[in-house]
Parts: C-alpha cells; sequence; structure tokens
C-alpha cells in the first residue's frame, strides 16, 4: 500500500515536469521541469523494489545473514538509482551549460527568440 | 506508554512540517520561502533520526549525518546569491 | 504512524514540484526543486534505501542546486 | 524510567517544532519568521536526538555528531539569509531578484498551445494512471534480487548489498559511469571556456562587484570544510559496511569544496592537481579491473585483496580500494564541472 502511494506521486511528478517543460518559455525553467522529471522517475525506480514491511538492504546488528533474503527490499533499483542521480546531475550540468552559451549568443533565454531550427 | 509518546510526537512533527508548507506555499517574498525550506530541512533530520529509533536500525542515521553536515548548502548558496556573492 | 508521515511527504513533494514549475521567481523556483528532492531522500529513508538517500540529499538538493544559481547568475547580468 | 525520560524528552522536541512552524507561519514578517523557526527546530532537534540517545545509548556518538553539525550550519545559513534579506530591503528600488522572462502579451496567443498540451499531460496521466493502478507490491523478494541478497554478504563478504552490487557484480556499469562523467566535464569546460572568450572581446559592463561574505559565514566554512573531508573520508571508508560509498563520499567531498568556494569568492581551485588525481584514481580503477582478471574470476572481481572478517573495517576484499578510488574520482569530477560554472 504504502508503495502505491510512492509511485503515484512519482508518476505525478514526471507529469508536472512534462507540463512545465511544455507550458514554460524560459530555457531556466524547462531545465527545473527536467530535473523534476528525473527526481520523479528515481521516486518511481525505487517505490517499484519495495518489499512489503521491508528494511535496509544492510546486513548488521539487527538484520542477520539469514534473515536478509526474508526482510531486505529489492537492492537492485537501488543501485540503478544511485548511479541514475548522478549521472543525472550531470545531464543537468550539460543543458545548464548550453543554456549558458545561448545567453551568450543572444543575450535572451526565452525560446521564443530562438526560431533558426524552427521548420 | 512509549508507541503512544512517538506518536504524539510524530503528529506534531506532522503539523510543524504542514505550517513550513503552508509558509512555502503562501510565502510573500522569496526569503520567506526559503526561509521556509531551512525550517523544513532541520526538521527532516529530525523526523530521519525518529524513523531510525522507530525501526531500531543504526544504519539511516548516516543519512541524518548527511542532512546535518550538508543541508545547509542549498540555503547558504541562494543566500550569498542575493546578496551578490558570486 | 508511518502511513500518514508518507502521505505528508508525498504531498509535499507534490507540492514543492508544482511550486518549482508555477512560481515567477526564478530562485524560489530552483530553492522548491531542490527541497522537492529533498523529501525525495526522506521518503526513500522510508522505502528502506538510505543509500539513495545520502546520494540524493547530496546532490540533489545541495550541488544542483547550486550549479543552478551558478547558472542563474551568469544569465542574469543583462536583466539587472 | 529512562525510557520515560526520554520519551519526554523527544514530545518535549516535537512541541518546539510545532512552535517552529507556527512561528514560521503566523509571524509578521521575515526576520521574526526566520529567528522563530531557526532557534525552535535547532532546540526541538537536539532534544529529540537527546531522547533517542536515552533509548539507544550505543548511538549517543552519532547523535552527538549530528547535533553538532545542526549546531553548527543552521546558524551560519540562516544568519547568510537574513543578512541577504537585509541587504534586499535595503535596495529595494531595484529589482530585488531575478524575474522570470514574463511575457503575458505571447501567452494570450498560446490558448491553442496550452489545449494541447492538456491533451498530452493527460494521455500521459492516463497512461501512468493504469501503470499506478496495477503496480501490486511484492510480496518477497524477486528470484534475482534474493541471490544478490544472499550472495554479497557470502561470496563477498560485504555487509552492504548495494555497494557490493554496485562494486562488483555492475562495477564495469560504474565505471562506464564514471566515464561519462568525465566526458561532461570536459564537454562542459569546452562548452563555457570559449563562451568566456567570446564575452572578453565584446565590450561589457564590466567585472560586477562581488560583495565578500561575512565573518560568521567564513569562520563557519573554516571550521565545517576539515569536518567535511574528514566525513567523507567516513562515507568513503565505511561504504561496505554501513550506508555510504564512493558516490556519496565523492558528492560529499564536492559539497566541502563548494563550501570553500561559497565562503570566499576568488578562491581559486587547483585544476591541475583535480586532473591528475582524477586520471590517477582512473587509472587504477582499471589496474585493479585487470588484476581481477589475472589473478581472481574476473575483471573488477574483488577477490584480488583478502576477504577477511565479515563486519570489520579492512574487509570485503577490494571493496574498500575500489570505493576509495571512486570517491576520489567523482569528488574531483563534480568539483571540476561546478569550478567550470563559477561566474
Amino acid at each position: 500500500m504504502a508503495s502505491n502511494v510512492v509511485l503515484a506521486t512519482g508518476l505525478a511528478l514526471i507529469l508536472v515536469g512534462i507540463s512545465g517543460a511544455l507550458l514554460r518559455r524560459d530555457i531556466l525553467r524547462i531545465v527545473i521541469s527536467f530535473s523534476l522529471i528525473g527526481t520523479g522517475s528515481h521516486i518511481m525506480i525505487v517505490s517499484i523494489g519495495y518489499v512489503k514491511n521491508g528494511t535496509a538492504p544492510i546486513v548488521d546488528r539487527t538484520l542477520s545473514v539469514a534473515d536478509a533474503p526474508v526482510r531486505a527490499v529489492d537492492p537492485i533499483p537501488a543501485a540503478l538509482v544511485v548511479t541514475a542521480i548522478v549521472i543525472g546531475m550531470a545531464v543537468t550540468a550539460v543543458m545548464l551549460a548550453y543554456a549558458i552559451r545561448l545567453y551568450d549568443s543572444k543575450k535572451t533565454l526565452s525560446i521564443d527568440d530562438f526560431t533558426e531550427s524552427k521548420w | 506508554m512509549g508507541e503512544i509518546i512517538l506518536c504524539a510526537a510524530a503528529a506534531l512533527i506532522f503539523f510543524g512540517i504542514v505550517l513550513g508548507v503552508l509558509r512555502l506555499i503562501l510565502g510573500r517574498t522569496a526569503v520567506d520561502r526559503i526561509a521556509a525550506v531551512d525550517m523544513l530541512t532541520v526538521m527532516s533530520i529530525t523526523l530521519i533520526a525518529l524513523y531510525a529509533h522507530f525501526v531500531g536500525r543504526a544504519v539511516y542515521l548516516d543519512v541524518a549525518l548527511v542532512y546535518g553536515a550538508l543541508s545547509f548548502l542549498a540555503v547558504l548558496a541562494t543566500a550569498r546569491y542575493l546578496e551578490r556573492g558570486f | 504512524m508511518n502511513g500518514l508521515l508518507l502521505y505528508l511527504l508525498c504531498f509535499s513533494i507534490l507540492v514543492s514540484g508544482i511550486l518549482a514549475v508555477s512560481l515567477r521567481n526564478l530562485l524560489a523556483a530552483v530553492a522548491s526543486a531542490g527541497l522537492a528532492s529533498l523529501f525525495a531522500a526522506v521518503c526513500y529513508i522510508f522505502l528502506g534505501a538510505p543509500d539513495v538517500a545520502m546520494t540524493e540529499a547530496s546532490i540533489g538538493s545541495g550541488l544542483s542546486v547550486l550549479i543552478f544559481l551558478y547558472a542563474v547568475r551568469r544569465t542574469s547580468a543583462a536583466r539587472e | 524510567m529512562i525510557e520515560l525520560v526520554g520519551g519526554v524528552l523527544i514530545l518535549l522536541g516535537a512541541a518546539f517544532h510545532f512552535s517552529a512552524g507556527l512561528g514560521m507561519f503566523r509571524m509578521p514578517d521575515v526576520y521574526t519568521r526566520m529567528q522563530a523557526a531557526t532557534k525552535a527546530s535547532t532546540l526541538g532537534n537536539t532534544l529529540v536526538l537527546a531522547g533517542i540517545a536515552f533509548f539507544h545509548p550505543g548511538w549517543s556518538l552519532k547523535l552527538i555528531v549530528i547535533v553538532y553539525f545542526v549546531f553548527m550550519t543552521n546558524p551560519v545559513s540562516s544568519h547568510a539569509l537574513a543578512r541577504a534579506a537585509h541587504a534586499i530591503r535595503n535596495s529595494m528600488g531595484r529589482t530585488p531578484v531575478v524575474d522570470a522572462l514574463r511575457d503575458a502579451r505571447q501567452d494570450r496567443q498560446r490558448v491553442m498551445w496550452r489545449i494541447l498540451v492538456a491533451i498530452v499531460v493527460a494521455s500521459f496521466g492516463l497512461i501512468f494512471a493504469t501503470v499506478a493502478i496495477s503496480h501490486v507490491e511484492q510480496q518477497s523478494l524477486r528470484p534475482l534480487a534474493e541471490s544478490y541478497v544472499r550472495l554479497v554478504p557470502e561470496a563477498l563478504r560485504a555487509p552492504n548489498v548495494v555497494t557490493g552490487i554496485l562494486l562488483t557484480y555492475r562495477a564495469f556499469d560504474t565505471l562506464g559511469e564514471v566515464a561519462v562523467l568525465f566526458m561532461v566535464a570536459a564537454g562542459v569546460g569546452l562548452v563555457l571556456t570559449s563562451s568566456e572568450r567570446g564575452n572578453d572581446d565584446t565590450p561589457g559592463p564590466g567585472r560586477r562587484a562581488v560583495t565578500q561574505s561575512s565573518e560568521i559565514v567564513r569562520t563557519g566554512a573554516q571550521v565545517l570544510g576539515p569536518l567535511t573531508a574528514i566525513f567523507a573520508a567516513y562515507i568513503i571508508m565505511n561504504g561496505h559496511l554501513s550506508a555510504g560509498g564512493g558516490f556519496q563520499g565523492g558528492a560529499v567531498i564536492a559539497s566541502g569544496i563548494v563550501l570553500m568556494l561559497l565562503a570566499s569568492p576568488s578562491y581559486q581551485l587547483d585544476l591541475k592537481f583535480l586532473s591528475v588525481a582524477e586520471s590517477a584514481a582512473g587509472v587504477l580503477f582499471v589496474v585493479s579491473g585487470i588484476a581481477g582478471l589475472l589473478f581472481a574470476g574476473g575483471f573488477l572481481d574483488n577477490r584480488i585483496l583478502p576477504l577477511g572478517q565479515f563486519g570489520a573495517f579492512f574487509s570485503a576484499g577490494a571493496i574498500p580500494l575500489l570505493s576509495v578510488l571512486l570517491g576520489v574520482k567523482v569528488g574531483c569530477e563534480l568539483s571540476v564541472i561546478l569550478d567550470r560554472f563559477r561566474p
């Protein structure tokens, strides 16, 4: 039950990001929307890996080796998302670098002024 | 007994977070909103520590440590931006 | 206790996400996006993924906000 | 008895948190809101953590460190924010903050576009709704995940399953990901340095005056910088025992460097040293991978070093070594990326 709500939150955050990316005219706001889409998909993936009444897949005094396969949550989505967050930040950096470059060339950030590649 | 106290504490923090989020929504200026963010970070540190106590696992405390050490960076950066520090 | 707090966190994530795309002030929008990933990190803790929570807390709500602020500063020179 | 004291402390701290929220909501202006929220929430945090220490005496050290960090960081950020609010209030005549490009005129012509966006978002929402409704929470682990959870503590002797997967079973993936990060650092440098050169030719408005940071922020950075470095070392070296590892530690290193940059805007990073350290870490990572190919089961196998005792500090074979290399590499790359963005 708990993970269903979180999954729905992640999907709703992706929707918010999509609508923001389509509606805003400022390139920086579009980049913010893209990073929200990223956050939403991370939440979604982690919530898919949740197991009912699960706990962190780290063996220590409170979670014995024999207990771990019964009580731990799925570690694979967690391992995927750890790398995905770092890569997401790198992608944001690339987008922002190009935004700065575009701003330097035209002194504006509204996408209405970049019409060269419009059909 | 301990359960009731924990639930009451969680309810109080719940309403604290609700009020902070309301200030985030209403807050007139940007500084109001960022002050609300500042308060909410400290509340989430408490929330993580309380959750670690609730499930009785110490591994979650490491995340609270990272929060305590790093969560102020965003607020500090925003403040430095506002006073034209970079 | 857990369920109610988790619902509140989900609601807060959604509110900060909506604020991040709808606020007129760019600075407050960036701070709201950072807050969304901060709450997401608490959510990961509730879902039993402390490694992900640690990464999200240090990168999503710290470094990413800072890189946005640098970009805003570099593109705001002519607007002031 | 001791549990009763702890419970009362937790309750008191939660009450302070509630009053912080109330102050943030009800106070009339920014400064009063900030002082109510900061004071009450710092005290509330301290009380709750002290109460938890009564229940779990073994956690005391970590709880004290958390309280210390909050006591160090929260006043610094609140002070900087209050100072910034004061600076803006004084110069309210000019536009205080960057405003988005408002083009209300064009927005009116975009009714059709809005309808189209609404249709697109609604159809995505329909797809997502079916996904969310049809999702069933797992009752037990899938076979692959279960075998990972079994294998990592037994075969690799690493308590943290996620780090075990990241640094052994999927270490090739991690290597490729770090390579992507390296390419991003190089590409961002290429894009942004040529834009700076373009700026120099055009007669711009000249160099802006930069406000120096206040004494409190500088002192805070001086105290917190070395602490952050120690903390990053702790996170990296404990990656196989507890939550943490190379990526997290690298991000903490970059955050510490960023703290220095925020406190003193004119500080110059030693980019040459960073790139040398980053390349050395990358080469060593690949070398240890090839050593795994030669002396153990395959590329990046962790059994090139003795596995040691389960749960000990030096255990789990090469995982701590790989973790350190990964942390150095990620920290250097993130710092270089952030440094490129500085105005």
